[in-house]
């Protein structure tokens, strides 16, 4: 592996030093995460309603998830999880030459994921389980739409997230490279790793929620 | 960023030059300077606002319109509101006042994070182009409340505004977090947590509503969104959605933000009341606790916007009893300043006046949302004038007359300058007197069943209206004498000493203008943030010094 | 500037592949069980998963009290969202049915009965008529 | 079928001038709850503002009042006002939960009226009479009256000031309302919840008429009429509240002006056209979004099942006369 340069990173003029600044941070960064607890959370709440007024709906719209699929990428995101904790250590330790490979890997893991979902999506469109006005197939349950409604919503709005922690994570190798992480330094990791992990937290939820009703 | 200024020299002070002076402010990160660019952007708004409420009241003159067709009508009241609420009075106090004061209260240098928080003025703009975009895009019809199945079926611009609405979300939480984190790591030394000024007290627990609560709306807006544009069918009932869960997400959200705009204000009436009665705040606890009480409780009042809507008796029920126990931490606060009174000096200038109006018409608005409240009584009254009254008392008189008595009270701070004082006591006449004569008839128009959001109206109606309409001259000529003076002063005032009303809080303990290091060193606290001088021995009180 | 102290690997890999093993508990709930009860089972698995990656993963557990604090208070709030919200929307119409067991109140006007009630002097002769 | 049954003016003009008149005595306690908050905030309200403003005056700055050494924590006083207006606002919840249960409970015996919000007038059916009409709701003196109502597109909600009841009509859902007049005449029907641009125009009558002129009501409205079919077509308009969109002028309301409207050519949406002829009008009635002028909105709702035959009939040519 090339060898990469180490830059000390020092303290914004406004804190009276790095470990406040870090701790600022990851304050910061735990609010966010209670922002997005909730706003997920009104995605619960839709969900339990609606689950209450249309229950045949969401057990016959699940039958026509594949579980299978499903699984795969909750593996995908577990694992990314743990490169992504991985890369964190490999800073903390000084191994600046591994750090860049396991975003790699998390990077990649997170693009199967949505390469997966892109199948999925791509499979209920074809079948013409599409929300609302769209919606052309013929379920049992009157209102199967919708159940397409909230799975469209939810993973399309988790979809986004995966979306937008995939930048973050290339951000983070840019920044690798240059030798900005070591066991001086890791916050943007600490940060970017908090947030994957609220993206995988979610999808936990959303892979029962969804796939697995009966 | 390219211009680096001096951290001894005012903030206001810019390099020579038009490109240079216009990029020292554009890309500024001093929490000071984004505070006046809020500043400009909400006073913007609120003439925009202003300009419709103007239209609502002279179109309202006749009891079958004026100038406007029923679709006008409905989309001049419509923006009137969003862009009051929205643009003007959530970011009104936190975003101007919170940005420019709290860092100086706190004996910080700057907010936690810098960069955020110009990013979360550009969000803030973005939403303002958005919001004005749709106003030309076929404006709005919906009322600013973007009820189902009205909002998915009407041909105006919901999309657009609504998405305004959910980026100026974005903006709030921004704010909120980065205001959290600034008091609890960013205080001066020696600043425990009951030496903190009771505004950052406020804006801590209205930081709290912003994170937690603006989520949902976001969430709501986005699905709403969804629903017009593919037919979800959550939302829309002809696609076998329940309308009625949309205003719960809606009122999850919008509750608690009338929260975001009250508990500011009463943070800047802490601030005010001290400092002009030159005495410590009476049950200094108990006012910084009530604030994180009215926080929380205001998540759980929601339903009561909505008991007649089909919701079920059950809910009603609940809701009635949370919403009156949010009165008690309000009266708290009203008892321990008029009880902070007793024994000060009380020097009647300006902002001290308006926050005797403030305590008036607050007063007002907190008893009739007792009356409000209360099931029976809100079914007849809800929907009606009544409401838009009370609201106006709570927004207007409660927010708006904090908002402006702030100005008049940290005004010296932000420009360096003072202003007329003879003529800010005619505008305060003006204003208060225009607001009562405006808005408190329109409490007999609710009571007597005229409902809101009505375009015509029966004729017997018709002298009250005309009434609020007059009043609502006499309103917006204070707010226009106020707008003349304050702009003089910005430029020709007399120059303002640092510490014009001999107050105690850490703002007032540097230069006015502030200079952009905000303190000469990092000032140290030894005491309550209110512990002016007792009794008589208070000839020739200077500030802490240095 | 040496090394900051870490986990070793294998704490990473316990992390991931406990909740694993929980997901493939949840699949196998999902496979041999029907109805509302493998519902449960599945989300309570799910709420275990989560409470690894809180904990674990996320480091929560070792975290400064006030973040705790705050990922706590959300789901306080959250919770409070969905039971208010349920207050409504499970008790919807009920009420009428069972005013007098909840809250021992009838309605105030006496129901017409028997042919010798009039109505201003007029005998009800829509009587049967009305519902 | 207007109604000569009550010929004084609405009750919404009487009453106080805070009040409509109370049409309900079984209400009453809701005006005396708020009469009470009202006179008891008066009160407090005057003496915590009067309070400050006595303590601003007397401790301004200069004056000659002696300040107090120490500070009171005043610990005893911080209770006393957490207390007493919990205990307040606790009480007169119980005093109005009450009351709202009274005025939502409808009683068994109530008359049953089927009530269809619908952009922008009201449609009251009577199952057992078979009778449907417009905008006047009739009903009885002295009878337990319910209102079970849905809505055709958004939310509406029906409102009477006179009996302080209101109740949201919300479309796929049934709510109800009851009500109880004690005395004969005309009361207002508001619209309270904004549902775009006939909101302000949707109104309408509750007309309460005796025993006996309600059942020569039903009667008559069962009834065919014999009216020359022009003048009846005249009164339909206004009856049926095609007024709220259509004007006779020529100017645009909602929708497009009727006058001239027999045999001109018509544009549409969908870029056809068509003369309007009889049956172009009787579509128009019955399946009204079947062809949408151009540059107007699909939001006409449907009269199948409101009009008669010779109700249609009516119509049309009271149509052909608009010139």
């Amino acid at each position: 592996m090339s060898q990469v340069p180490r830059k000390e990173h020092h303290a914004a003029h406004h804190f009276d030093d790095a470990v406040q600044e870090r701790d600022a941070a990851l304050l910061g960064m735990w609010l966010f995460i209670g922002q997005e607890l909730l706003f997920f959370g009104g995605l619960a709440v839709l969900y339990i309603v609606m689950r209450l007024q249309h229950p045949g709906a969401f057990v016959e719209g699940s039958g026509h998830l594949s579980w299978k699929l499903g699984g795969l990428n909750t593996a995908f995101l577990v694992v990314s999880s743990m490169t992504l904790g991985l890369a964190i250590r490999s800073a903390k330790r000084d191994e600046a030459g591994k750090i860049v490979p396991f975003l790699g890997a998390t990077f990649l893991l997170a693009l199967s994921f949505l390469v997966v979902k892109g199948f999925e999506y791509s499979e209920k469109i074809h079948h013409g389980l599409v929300p609302g006005k769209w919606f052309s197939a013929i379920g049992a349950d009157p209102s199967l739409h919708v159940f397409f409604g909230m799975y469209f919503a939810t993973t399309g709005l988790h979809a986004l997230h995966v979306l937008i922690g995939m930048g973050l994570l290339v951000w983070l190798m840019l920044r690798a490279r240059r030798g900005h992480f070591h066991s001086g330094y890791q916050t943007p990791l600490d940060l970017v790793n908090l947030y994957w992990h609220t993206v995988e937290l979610i999808w936990i939820f959303l892979f029962p929620a969804l796939y697995l009703v009966s | 960023m390219s211009h680096h200024p001096d951290p001894n020299a005012s903030y206001l002070e810019s390099p020579a030059g038009f490109w240079p002076w216009l990029k020292s402010w554009l890309f500024t990160l001093d929490h000071k300077r984004i505070g006046i660019l809020y500043f400009l952007g909400i006073v913007f708004s609120f003439g925009l606002g202003g300009f419709f409420a103007m239209v609502i009241r002279i179109e309202l003159l006749r009891p079958h319109g004026l100038m406007l067709t029923h679709t006008q009508y409905n989309q001049v009241f419509t923006l009137h509101g969003a862009v009051m609420v929205f643009l003007f009075i959530i970011p009104s106090i936190p975003a101007t006042i919170g940005n420019f004061v709290l860092p100086l209260l706190l004996g910080a240098k700057d907010v936690a994070f810098p960069r955020l928080n110009l990013l979360s003025f550009y969000i803030y703009l973005l939403g303002a182009v958005l919001a004005i975009f749709s106003l030309f895009s076929g404006a709005v019809d919906t009322g600013w409340t973007f009820y189902t199945p009205y909002s998915t079926q009407t041909g105006t611009a919901v999309i657009s505004m609504t998405l305004a609405a959910f980026v100026l979300g974005f903006s709030s939480i921004l704010t909120g977090i980065n205001f959290i984190v600034t008091i609890h790591k960013l205080r001066a030394p020696g600043m425990g947590w009951f030496r903190i000024p009771l505004f950052a007290w406020a804006t801590y627990a209205t930081s709290i509503i912003q994170i937690l609560a603006t989520p949902v709306l976001a969430i709501t807006l986005v699905l709403l969104i969804l629903e017009r544009t593919l037919g979800l069918g959550i939302f829309d009932p002809a696609l076998g959605g329940d309308p009625v869960l949309f205003q719960h997400f809606f009122w999850f959200y919008s509750h608690p933000a009338v929260y975001i705009m009250i508990l500011p204000a009463m943070g800047v009436m802490s601030e005010i009341i001290t400092t002009h009665a030159q005495k410590d705040i009476f049950g200094y606890r108990f006012v910084a606790f009530s604030s994180i009480a009215i926080a929380v409780i205001s998540f759980l009042v929601w339903g009561h916007h909505m008991y007649v809507s089909g919701q079920s008796l059950y809910a009603n029920m609940i809701f009635s009893v949370l919403t009156l126990l949010v009165a008690i931490p309000s009266a708290i606060k009203v008892f321990n300043w008029v009880a902070t009174l007793y024994g000060g000096h009380i020097h009647w200038r300006v902002p001290f006046l308006y926050a005797m109006g403030f305590i008036f018409l607050f007063l007002i608005g907190g008893f009739t949302g007792i009356i409000l409240a209360l099931l029976s009584l809100d079914v007849h009254l809800h929907d009606t004038y009544f409401i838009v009254a009370h609201f106006h008392y709570v927004m207007v008189g409660g927010t708006v007359m904090a908002f402006v008595g702030a100005l008049h009270h940290w005004w010296p701070k932000m420009f360096g300058r003072m202003y007329s004082e003879n003529w800010a006591r005619v505008a305060f006449v003006l204003v208060f007197l225009g607001f009562n004569l405006t808005f408190f008839v329109q409490f007999i128009l609710g009571s007597k069943g005229m409902p809101r959001r009505y375009h015509n109206y029966l004729d017997q109606f018709q002298p009250l209206h005309a009434f609020s309409t007059f009043g609502s001259w006499v309103l917006g000529l204070g707010f226009i004498v106020m707008t003349v003076y304050l702009i003089h002063s910005a430029f020709r005032g007399k120059k303002a000493p640092a510490n014009p009303w001999e107050s105690r809080t850490l703002e007032w303990q540097t230069a006015s203008p502030p200079t952009t290091g905000n303190f000469e060193g990092t000032p140290t606290v030894t005491g309550g943030p209110y512990d002016y001088p007792r009794a008589g021995a208070a000839a020739g009180r200077n500030g802490r010094p240095e | 500037m040496e090394s900051v102290k870490t986990q070793s690997l294998k704490y990473y890999f316990a992390v991931a592949a406990s909740i694993l093993v929980l997901v493939a508990a949840a699949l196998a709930v999902h496979a041999t069980m029907k109805g509302p009860v493998a519902s449960a089972l599945t989300l309570g698995l799910a709420g275990l998963q989560a409470v690894v990656v809180v904990l674990f993963s996320m480091g929560l557990r070792k975290e400064k009290g006030f973040n705790r604090l705050i990922f706590v208070a959300s789901l306080m709030f959250l919770g409070f969202f969905i039971i208010l919200t349920l207050a409504d929307v499970l008790t919807r119409g009920d009420v009428a049915k069972d005013e007098e067991f909840n809250f021992s109140i009838k309605s105030p006007v006496k129901p017409l009965t028997g042919s010798n009630h009039t109505i201003d002097g007029h005998p009800p002769r829509h009587e049967g008529r009305a519902p | 079928m207007a109604p000569p049954l009550v010929t004084n003016e609405s009750l919404m003009h009487l009453g106080d001038l805070w009040f409509p008149t109370l049409a309900e005595k079984a209400m009453g306690g809701v005006d005396l709850l708020y009469w009470g908050i009202f006179w008891v905030s008066v009160g407090l309200g005057a003496a915590i503002f009067g309070v400050a403003v006595y303590l601003g005056m007397k401790y301004r700055r200069g004056s000659a009042a002696a300040r107090p050494e120490s500070e009171h924590q005043g610990m005893a006083m911080e209770v006393a006002w957490t207390v007493i207006p919990l205990v307040l606002v606790l009480s007169v919840f119980v005093w109005s939960f009450l009351d709202h249960l009274r005025s939502v409970v409808p009683p068994a015996d109530a008359y049953e009226v089927r009530v269809l919000g619908k952009k922008w007038f009201w449609q009251f059916e009577y199952p057992q009479a078979g009778v449907t009409a417009i905008n006047d709701l009739v009903v009885p003196v002295n009878r337990n009256i319910k209102l079970n109502m849905s809505s055709e597109d958004v939310i509406h909600s029906f409102f009477l000031p006179n009996f302080r009841r209101k109740k949201d009509v919300l479309p796929n859902r049934t709510t109800s309302l009851w009500f109880h007049a004690d005395r004969e005449g005309k009361y207002q029907i508001f619209c309270a919840e904004y549902c775009g641009d006939g909101h302000s125009v949707m109104l309408g009558n509750l007309l309460v008429v005796s025993q006996e002129a309600f059942d020569q009501y039903l009667a008559k409205a069962s009834a065919t009429s014999d009216e020359p079919l022009p003048q009846l077509g005249k009164k339909l308009y206004q009856s049926k509240a095609c007024f709220t969109c259509h004007t006779v002028d020529g100017s645009a309301g909602t929708g497009p002006s009727l006058l001239g409207l027999y045999g001109k050519k018509r544009r549409f949406a969908d870029g056809s056209s068509l003369d309007a002829d009889e049956n172009y009008l009787r579509e128009s009635l019955l399946v009204p979004a079947a062809r949408v002028v151009q540059g107007f909105q699909p939001v006409m709702p449907t009269y199948q099942g409101l009009l008669k035959e010779r109700e249609i009939t009516a119509m049309i040519e009271y149509l052909k006369g608009l010139k």
